[in-house]
Parts: C-alpha cells; structure tokens; sequence
C-alpha cells in the first residue's frame, strides 16, 4: 500500500499491466521521454523500451487509427490523447471504427483498446484545455466510457478497461489529479466496469455525479446537513456507459429527491440522460422536480472560469431546492 | 518522375521483365481474375433484378486486386476497398461467403448488418471488415503492421484504397505512421481516376499519387494498373522489402473505372464517352488472356472452359446465398460488446417480444421462421 | 406556387438564395455536374458556374474547414456532407472552431455557414447511410441544429439557416426525401429558426418529434384515436438548438402525457434533454411516465433495419402506455 | 533536394542576393523582432511572478515571424500559430492590446476567454483568432483565401504552423485543397525541430518538410528561419505568386525552439544541451543587427536605444493591462451566437443573480467592481 495521487494510480495501474502482460503498449504524443505533460507516463519508456511506451506525430487520427489495427492484431494499445479536448481529430476513427468493429464484423474483429484522456476544467486552460466531451461518447454504442474520482478507483478502473475486450473511453479528471492522495494497494486489482459506487450515504436526496465533481457534491451534501438537517447520497456513476441503470433507478427511488451534476454543458449533456432515464421509470417516485447543475450552455471560458464550473454552493442550492419543493 | 511500370502491353506483349511465375500461379490469377468479373456481373444482375439492394463494380480493376493477393502469404493481413473482390478470391475466400453478404443473409459473416460488399473474412486470410468511410482502415493498416514487427513476426499489410482516398485524413496520419514507425505496410492505391464524379484533377494538384510518397519519406511506385504482371511484381518487391524490415511503400495503380461507381450511380453525367473506350481497350483480362495463350501456358479451349466453370461456380453461390434466411432478430442487439449489457439485454428482449407477439414473421428467440 | 418533394425543397432553397445573394456557395463532394447523389443541388452548377457550385477532394475536414475561412471572409458557404455518416472527419472543424469561433474571438471572426447533410434510416443503408448524429451537434453551444420534415419547411428552415449569423447544422431525413410533395411557395420566404410546428392537435398525450418521425407519429397518433378514443397532439421540433424551451414545456403541461421519438440511440440522445428538461421544470404536471421511442442502442443494422427504426406501431405502443398509466 | 536559402550567414555576413528594402522597412522589422523578445521576456517573468498563468516562447524564431509579415499588405490575412508575436507586431498590433490578452483581462478582444498567447485582431490587420487545436486553421486559411479570390481581389493568406502541425488533418486537407483550387495561400511551416518533446525524425520521415508540398502539386522552398532577409524574400516571392494568381507555396523555415514548448514545459527532460549551444550562436537577431551595423543602416548606440525602447514599451503595455478588471460576468454568456436564445439567457440571469445575490464581486449586471 502506498499513497498515490490520482495521476500516479494512472501511472500505477500502466505500469502493473505492463508488467503483466507484454501485449500491453502506451502511445500517444509526448508519453515518452517527456511522460506525458501531466506526468501520466513517466518512466514508462525506461522501464519498457520504446516499443512499449512510445512518442507519435501530431495525429489524434493516427494514434488512435493505429492503435486499432495493433488491438486487432493482438496488441493491447493504451492511447493517450493529451487533453480530450484535442480528441476530436480522431472522433472518425472511434465513433465510426473502434466502436462499430465488433458489430460489422460480426466479431470477428474486435478492439480492445484503452483511450485515455485527462477531461475537464479547473486549471485555467479556457476553451481548449478544459472540456468535458463524455456525452459524445456516452451516446455511441459500442464504446464504454469510464470516469474516475479517486485514486483507489482510477488504478482499479484502468486495470479493468485495459483488461476489457472493448474500446473504452478513459477520461480522467485533471482538476483533481493531484488534489488528494489515497492508499492504492500495489499491483493488479480492478474495479469492474458498469458499477456505481455509494460515496456518501443518506436517504433525503440523491446526487448523481462523477470525475472532479464528486469532492464538489459530498462538500454539498455536508453544508445542506447544517443548512437544512437532511441527509443527501451521493453516488459516483464512475461507468457512464455501459451505466447501471438498476442501480441508479434504486437511488431514485428510495431518495424520490434527485440531482444530477457535471462540468460540461447542460443541453444534451450526459445528465439529461440520467433524468430521462428516472422520469421514464421512476417518476412516480419523484417528490420534487430533477434538477441539474451542470456548467453552461456556453464555450468554457477562461478568467471567468470558477463561475462556469458547478461548485459547492451551486449543488447545495439545487439540493435545498428539492429538499424545500 | 516516377515512370509506369509495364510489363504486358494492351496487346498481351511482354514489354518488360516478366516475374518469374509457375504456370499453377499464373492459373491461379487467370482463375481469380474471371471469377472476379462473373462475380461483379453477377451482382450487377442480381441488383436489377431486385434481389440486392447495391453494388460495387469492379470491372477493369481486376488485375490490380488479383496481382496485389498474389505476393501475399495467408497470414498477412488485407485492409481492403470495397473495390477489392479479386483479392478475396485470389486467396480462397468462398464465393459463396461473398454472396452471402451480398443478400446480407444469416450466413454472412457480417449478419447482414452492413450494406453489399462490405466483406469480412478472417479465414483463409484476414480480409479486414470494410467501412464505408473512406481511409479510415488506412491507419488501422498500420497499426496491424506494427503488431507484427512488435511480434517479431514478419508479415506485412496490404491497405487498398482510391485515388480518392488519398485526401482522406486516414491517408495522411496513416502513411506519415508508418513512415516514421518504419511499418511493414504496402499501401496500394488504385487510382481509377474518379471518386465517384470526381476527376482525379480535382482530386489532387500533385502530378502524380506515388509522388505523395515523398511527403512520408516512403518509396512511391507507379504501375500500369490493367497489368497483372506488372502489378505482381511491383507488389512483390515491396512485400520483399516490408518483411525485411525495410519499410512501407506506395503504389499507385493506374487504372479506370469501367461503370458507375456503384450500382445507385449514373456515370454518363459525368465520364466522357471516349475515355471508357480509350481504356476498354486496355482490359487487363483481354491482356493477361493473350499472354497465357501466347505462352502456351493455356489453349483458348482451356481458357473458355476456366470461364464457364467461374460463370457456374458464381452463379451457384448467388443461389446458394438467396436461398438462406435472413438473420434472426437478435443480432440486431448481439456484437455490440462482448458481453451484452443490460440495457440492450433489455431492448433485445422488448423488441423480440413487440414483433412476435404480434406474428411479424419472428418467433420468440428472433429467429425468423422463413 | 409547384408541387415538391423535399429534396426538391432544398434544392429550389439554394437556388433561391444563390440568385438573391452573389455570396452564397455551395461545396461538397459531388455537388457539380453530378448534382449530388441525391440530387440535392442539381443544376446549381449550370446556372451558377464552377466558382459558385464546385467538388472538392474527398475531405470533410477540408470542405468545412475551407467552408469556415469562406464565411469569415464575406461568403455564405453551403457545404454539403454526402451523408450525415461521413461528417465525423470534420468534427473537429464543427465542435471546435465553428462552434468557438465567435466566442474566442469576442465577435471578430463569424462563421455563417451552413453544413448540410442527409441523416437517418429506412434506404437500406446500413451502418454508414443511416445514422442520426444529431444530439453530437445539439450538445454543441455555438452551433444551431435543424431538422425539416416537410417540404414547405425543408425550403424555409434553409433559407432562413443561410441568412443566419451562426454555423447550423442542416439535416435533412433523406427517408422522406421524396416520400411526397407538397406546395412551396416560389421565391424567397423564411421559416424562422427556435420555432416548433403543431403538426396535430390533441390534448390527451403529446408527441414530440422531427424529421422522418414526424408521419410515423403523426399516424400513431392516429391510430391511437380508434384503440383509446384519445386524441394525441404531435409537435415537430424543426430547431433542435436553440430548442423553443418554453413551447416544448407548454405542450408538456397542457397533455400532462409526453412521449419524445427519434431514431437515434436511446442513451444520451436528444430525447433525454426534452425529457429532463420536462423532469424539471414540468414534472408536477406529468400524469405519467415520460417515455422515449428510439433506435436501439446498438449501430444501425441493415437487412433488419426496419425492426431496429421506430415505426408508427411503436409509437402507438407508447402513447397507449402513458394514456393508460 | 531543396537547398536552404540563406541571406545572412550566422555572423551577419551576406551569402546571397540581398532583397531591395528602404533603411525604413529594415528598421521596422529590427524593432519588430526586438519588441517581440522583449514581449517574450516580459511575459517569462509575469508568469514566473504569478501574474499571468501560462506564455509560450517565442525567442529564438523573430526572424520567421517578421520576416513573413514584412511582405503583407494590411488588406491581407495572417492565420497564425501561437508562436508568432512578430507578425502581429510588426504589422502594428499595440502590444498593449496583446498583453491584455496576456492577461485576460476586459479589454481583451477575446474577452478574457481564451488562454494566453491566444490573440485575435482584425485592426491593424487581420490576425485570426489563435485556436489552441493544431493545424485547425490550415484550411480555414485557405478557404479565406479562396474567397478573396472569388471577390477578384488580389489579396493572400498566410497560414503559419509548426513542424508538428504538418501531421495534423488540416495541413493535408488545407494543402490539398489550395493545390486543387490554386488558392493565394502562403504556408509557412516553423521548422523549429520540435513539437513539444517530439523531435522532427519522430514527427516525420519525410527528408524535408518542403518536400511535402510534392504531394499536393505545391512548390515547396527551404529557408533558414533565423535569418530574416532570407525569410522575406521567400515569402515576398510566394505572395508575389499567389498575387498574380499562380497559387499557393510552401514554406519552410528551418529554425529552433530556444526554450521550453510553454512556461508549462522543462525541455531539459528530453532536449540536449549541445543542440540549443550549436543554435544560440545562429540567434536571429544578433545577425540581423550585426549585418545593419555593417550596411551602417544603424549605428551600436542607435540599437541600443531602440532596444531600450521597446522593453520599455513593453513594460508600459504589461503595466496598462495588469491594471485592468477582469471581464464582467456577463461574457461568459455572450458572444455564443450574435442573437442571445433563450436558454442562455436564462442561464445569464440566473448566473448573475446566484453570485451577486451572495456578495460574490460582482454587481446585477455582472461587473467586477475591480
Ligand atoms: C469519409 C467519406 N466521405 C464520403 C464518402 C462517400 N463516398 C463513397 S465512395 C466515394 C469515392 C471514393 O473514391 P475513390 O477513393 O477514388 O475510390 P473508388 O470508388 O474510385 O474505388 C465517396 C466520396 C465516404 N464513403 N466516406
Ligand atoms: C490537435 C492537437 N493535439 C495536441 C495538441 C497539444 N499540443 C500543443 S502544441 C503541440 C506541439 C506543436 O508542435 P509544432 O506544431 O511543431 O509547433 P511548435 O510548438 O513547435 O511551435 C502539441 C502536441 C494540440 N494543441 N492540438
Ligand atoms: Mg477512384
Ligand atoms: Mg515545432
């Protein structure tokens, strides 16, 4: 056991399934003598070889064009894409290809295959080094995406999408990558994808959440104690898709208060789904409206940014508000 | 710049060095060649008559498919066009596997879930699955590539694709991947001169496309298309370079487009007259045919015998293929993932369930009765 | 006044713009001579010349990314994708720069282009010429997403799209491209964008949709006249972004029953928005479930495509569920 | 293969035909490229300070910068990288206005929305807003070029990018494109031999990447980036073409990154020591004013006061924008569309009422009172 900052359980849970397993390979744009610009992959080259852990061109489209033809031919490739932002060149290649292979071909081609990305805002990175792209991908059958919030889960989560036979979407919460440190057992263990994970109790209400927004909703859920002595869950979806629908549905229902919360902007983002899903098959549990707390329907911006994230007081707001209806 | 390697005039004459080809191999090409354009007729019939919904035609291009499969061992791997049937047929891909994808039956490897002649076949070869969104396999190609010289192994890809293709952005990272990474990939263009109603002028300023080689510091090669010896050999020496850890090349293929694009299209809009006639006379199967004859490698008797047997054996395919059943139901929801998640267990479950209950022809498994 | 089909709709709309307006454009591939592959711009070239009507190489990035720099400097690029399948190269182009370009730049740089692009299914066209990517686009600030279903709004939404300031994504349900005709006015007239159409009345349950779906409801809602005696009101969208919010929740309000339609995947489509934007601000007004009918979440299939789209009978289905909740 | 134009060698000595300029232009592009590394020095030491949160260097590359905007008109486009403060300041951009966008602050014209070292201008002349994505702004420059010529005007675009970026979509799309339709379009790759911690052999295998313009139908000419007489007379002669509407070149302009990628980036991880040594000796602006003393264009003291100039200049620009506010609230919502729809302003008011309602520095109407 050591403490382990989420970006180390990152590089953690590489360097055990390299280890383990030598189809394993990390490529991506600066991943190798550099280790990434957030460090994600540092010492991967030395300890693997270039073969391993490798520097490509400046192409999202190649790297992960590429890394479907080795996950093919029997590789298993971990894409790094430097900010998801930067994503977008290669959102042919996944939407049309990675997660459409199995489906064409009957499987008899499949991909297995890891993108991971660092996501979100928090740093100061404005339009381009601050977006949450999840719902693009959460809409796409074929690919699952996976949102870690803490470092246990981040390693864990890994292991079990490198380990997955599928094309996963990896996105990694930047703001908090270095904002808390946990024990993470060494060596392999995973956390089985499509789960969700209880992060605080309580049965006044329930918020939906994940990635960075997570520390944001149970630091909510604390004030709304003093504000208003009620007791709001809060669940980490941490699977956004293949997502447990029973689990959420469950939530729901014994809370009948919900809200939903994410970075990215509100319309057709990932919460409308969550909401849709409750109003479909839990409505008549619901003793208040779903509300959402999300970021803007607007760019993300820069100086102003710690006014278009979602934080504490916004969530607790949207708390009283179904507390009080 | 690059000059175009002929090796077989339009007339069947040597013109250059001929490879040096067993008369079994030269059977072989000859065979898969003819099979190629029964196949391609076939399709054309079966799609005015209704009995398919599209096509691709590949008359004209057959000596590309069929003198690029030729170098190949069975376990490299192919990342095929759409405009490739010679190559499936070459290394022994059933005729009636191809149908079936054709009719999109239960029997199609794909279960029917793709559009005609969009094959996948990882037996005898690894014929990659082909998509409808240009040059995007092109990368994949060569990531497929690397997987093997990360293996130690020494197999090599064959990415096919158009004259179009190459603006294509897979075409780009692709080429550029495997130039840095040194891949053993053979990039083979067939350069037909249209994508669709573009005119490769409009394509591309570049003066030609194994010039664009030179961007990716990978040897570009330009060969009469129409050749099969021609095509052999070119494709020889690179597969020979690839497996020797000497890297990728290009090829450009210098062909025509002898129809539409595909059956949905009207070519008379667009395609000169005097062009298809100019080229009619460079028929790759006309020219390979005069050579055996000359060769002495086949009578024309044998020859006439080869193509009627082709013209049966596809003609049984097509029925074989018509007689299967559709897919069942289910595999609208199976292939997604592996394991098939709840939800679409769900929708599986909902949507057999919806149809059969009210007697759409589908049993409660999915299954469809007929 | 003539008789058009859709298509036709469209191609008399950019007719009409390009003799009105010298900057007006068209681009794509196959738009010259060939007049499109579904004839959508057919004899543009010959009236209007190469420099107005011209192919471009096969690049999507580079037809919109081209068609950006068009509209920054003076032009109204209409840049047609051959199918909505074919848009992913560009994506980048779309999310990241038409979307962001007047935002980053403070109002410097604008980008009034349309992209146009046939969506959806029922052509056999398997995974690739049948997909419905609009909720990609819809969950985009910055772009505008319409989606015609009749041939008198095919004209005007596109008329009044051109004129607009701001990238819109113009989809167009190439299953009804020629299902029928319909008067359209000769001429210049504009349907403005953000508005939505009562297609039929009703007040027992109400139908929301666009494109395609809009006669599969329409005769659902029919149907269900003679197996419950209810009458259903089925409201086409027509602007996908920026949604008429406040019609879609007035509609929702008045029924009390909704059910959305698209045929798209389910999970993180658009219909979740409509759904949790009714979850939130109207669900004291729901009397029942609020119920989607979509394509599964799987890709589009092809021999089997008409099971996988919504028809009129599972719209019926679900109108009858929520009117017997 | 393309031979490297150089004017100046390393010591200022001329090797080559040198361009006819006035004593005037030469000074202006002295003091352009020292205004530019002073802008960069300032900006190291803001952002070591705290005061602002990120820069990118930009020393070591004046010449290419300036060099390339020397020939514009101000009625001509510039579709710039992120390392090009030259052009904007040469072509007279106050660097008051830049540093406010340095700072993000309200009176930048980008709203304060982007990150540093992403500017916009359409005054003095049109500087397209800096798109962190790379090779995004390749076609678009090219369709801004196209349009100019659609109009009849003779105007061109100057599209800038690093080495890097020419294995992004944009620079084959963009390329093939300003081939296809012979658009004015400059492009000028900043070949400073990396793209972060990627050195040019792993970017591409290609020999050069002038030659790269082969693949497109474009000429393509090496240039040594760090001498800006070199760099002018390329790109005069290729707006010189694209004006007379004989269409696009491409540019290379071999250079080096004298620093980190940004203020976020510690080379010393992966660039060798001996490297930067060998460039800091061919520094562009030690050439440049060594060959000025020489024409005796300047005198030593002359220089030294109109380097004193412009950092004090800058310090001036820097000082100006720190003491600006912040933009108000409000923008966060603004400028998505021309006309603001419903739901954003819906989200505006709400937004607005949540952090004032609570004393949150700021007003009802989403000022910062400071
Ligand atoms: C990304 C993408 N854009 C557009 C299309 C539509 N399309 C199908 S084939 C084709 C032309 C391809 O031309 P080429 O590469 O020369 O191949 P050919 O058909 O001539 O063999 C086009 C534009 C597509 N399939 N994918
Ligand atoms: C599409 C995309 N991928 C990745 C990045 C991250 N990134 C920013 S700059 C850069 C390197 C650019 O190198 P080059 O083009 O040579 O320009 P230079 O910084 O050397 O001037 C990278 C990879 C990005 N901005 N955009
Ligand atoms: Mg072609
Ligand atoms: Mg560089």
């Amino acid at each position: 056991m050591t403490q382990l900052t989420l970006v180390q359980a990152v590089n953690d849970a590489l360097r055990t399934k390299m280890r383990e397993d030598p189809s394993v390979l990390v490529l991506g744009e600066d991943v190798g003598p550099k280790g990434g610009v957030f460090l994600a992959t540092e010492g991967l080259t030395r300890e693997f070889g270039e073969e391993r852990c490798f520097d490509t061109p400046l192409s999202e489209d190649g790297i992960v064009g590429a890394g479907i033809g080795l996950a093919m031919n029997g590789m298993r490739p971990v894409c790094e894409i430097q900010f998801q932002d930067f994503i977008y060149p290669a959102f042919d290649q996944i939407v049309s290809e990675a997660a459409k292979m199995r489906y064409r071909s009957g499987g008899q081609y499949t991909v297995p295959m890891v993108i991971r990305a660092p996501y979100g805002g928090g740093i100061r990175g404005g339009l381009y080094h601050s977006q949450s792209g999840e719902a693009y991908f959460a809409h796409t059958p074929g690919l699952k995406v996976v949102v870690p919030s803490t470092p246990y889960d981040a390693k864990g989560l890994l292991i079990a999408s490198i380990e997955d036979p599928d094309p996963v979407i990896f996105l990694e919460p930047k703001a908090i990558y270095r904002a808390f440190r946990e024990e993470v057992p060494e060596g392999r263990y995973s956390v089985p994808l499509g789960s969700t994970r209880q992060v605080r109790e309580g049965g006044d209400a329930v918020v939906f959440c994940y990635g960075a927004m997570v520390p944001v909703c149970v630091e909510a859920a604390r004030r709304v104690v003093e504000t208003r002595g009620r007791e709001a869950r809060v669940v980490d979806l941490r699977t956004l898709l293949p997502l447990d629908e029973a689990a959420v549905l469950e939530h729901a229902k014994e809370c009948g208060r919900v809200v939903v919360v994410h970075e990215a902007p509100r319309f057709c983002g990932y919460g409308g789904e969550i909401s849709a899903l409750i109003a479909e098959h839990a409505i008549e549990y619901m003793q208040a409206p779903i509300v959402r707390v999300t970021g803007f329907d607007t760019p993300f911006p820069n100086t102003l940014e710690h006014y278009y994230m979602p934080d504490a007081r916004r969530v607790q707001d949207a708390l009283e508000r179904v507390l009080d209806f | 710049m690059n000059a175009t390697l002929q090796i077989l005039d339009p007339a069947g004459r040597k013109v250059g060095k001929v490879p040096k080809l067993k008369h079994e191999q030269l059977l072989r090409m000859l065979r898969a060649m003819l099979m190629t354009r029964h196949f391609d007729d076939r399709c054309m019939k079966l799609q005015r008559t209704g009995k398919i919904g599209f096509s691709i035609p590949n008359t004209g291009i057959e000596a590309v498919s069929v003198g690029a499969a030729a170098p190949l061992r069975k376990t490299d791997w192919i990342a095929p066009s759409y405009r490739d049937f010679g190559m499936a047929l070459y290394l022994g891909v059933p005729a009636e596997a191809m149908m079936d994808n054709m009719f999109g039956n239960a029997a199609d490897t794909g279960r029917g879930r793709q559009m005609p002649v969009h094959f996948s076949f990882v037996e005898p070869v690894r014929y990659l699955s082909i998509s409808s969104p240009i040059g995007t396999h092109i990368p994949q190609g060569v990531g497929i590539a690397m997987a093997m010289r990360k293996r130690g192994e020494d197999g090599v890809c064959l990415i096919s694709f158009g004259d179009g293709g190459t603006s294509s952005q897979g075409f780009h990272s692709g080429m550029n991947f495997a130039g840095v990474f040194s891949a053993p990939a053979i990039f083979l263009c067939q350069n037909n001169q249209w994508a669709i109603s573009c005119p490769l002028d409009k394509q591309t300023a570049s003066e030609t496309i194994a010039i664009k080689g030179e961007a990716y510091g990978i040897p570009g090669v330009r060969v009469d298309g129409n050749d099969v010896l021609a095509v052999y050999q070119v494709v020889h020496d690179a597969v020979r370079r690839a497996r020797a850890g000497e890297g990728p090349t290009l090829i450009e293929a210098v062909t025509m487009r002898m129809g539409g694009h595909s059956t949905s299209d009207d070519p008379t809009r667009y395609v000169d007259k005097g062009m298809l006639e100019e080229w009619r006379e460079k028929d790759p199967l006309k020219r390979f045919r005069q050579y055996l004859l000359e060769e002495a490698v086949l009578d024309a008797r044998q020859i006439e015998q080869l193509d009627e047997e082709c013209a049966a054996v596809i003609l049984e395919a097509a029925k074989a293929a018509e007689a299967k059943t559709r897919p069942p139901l289910e595999t609208v929801f199976t292939d997604v993932y592996q394991d098939m998640p709840e939800h679409i267990r769900a929708q599986r479950e909902w949507c057999i369930h919806h149809y059969s209950s009210r007697g759409e022809g589908v049993n409660e498994k999915g299954e469809f009765p007929l």
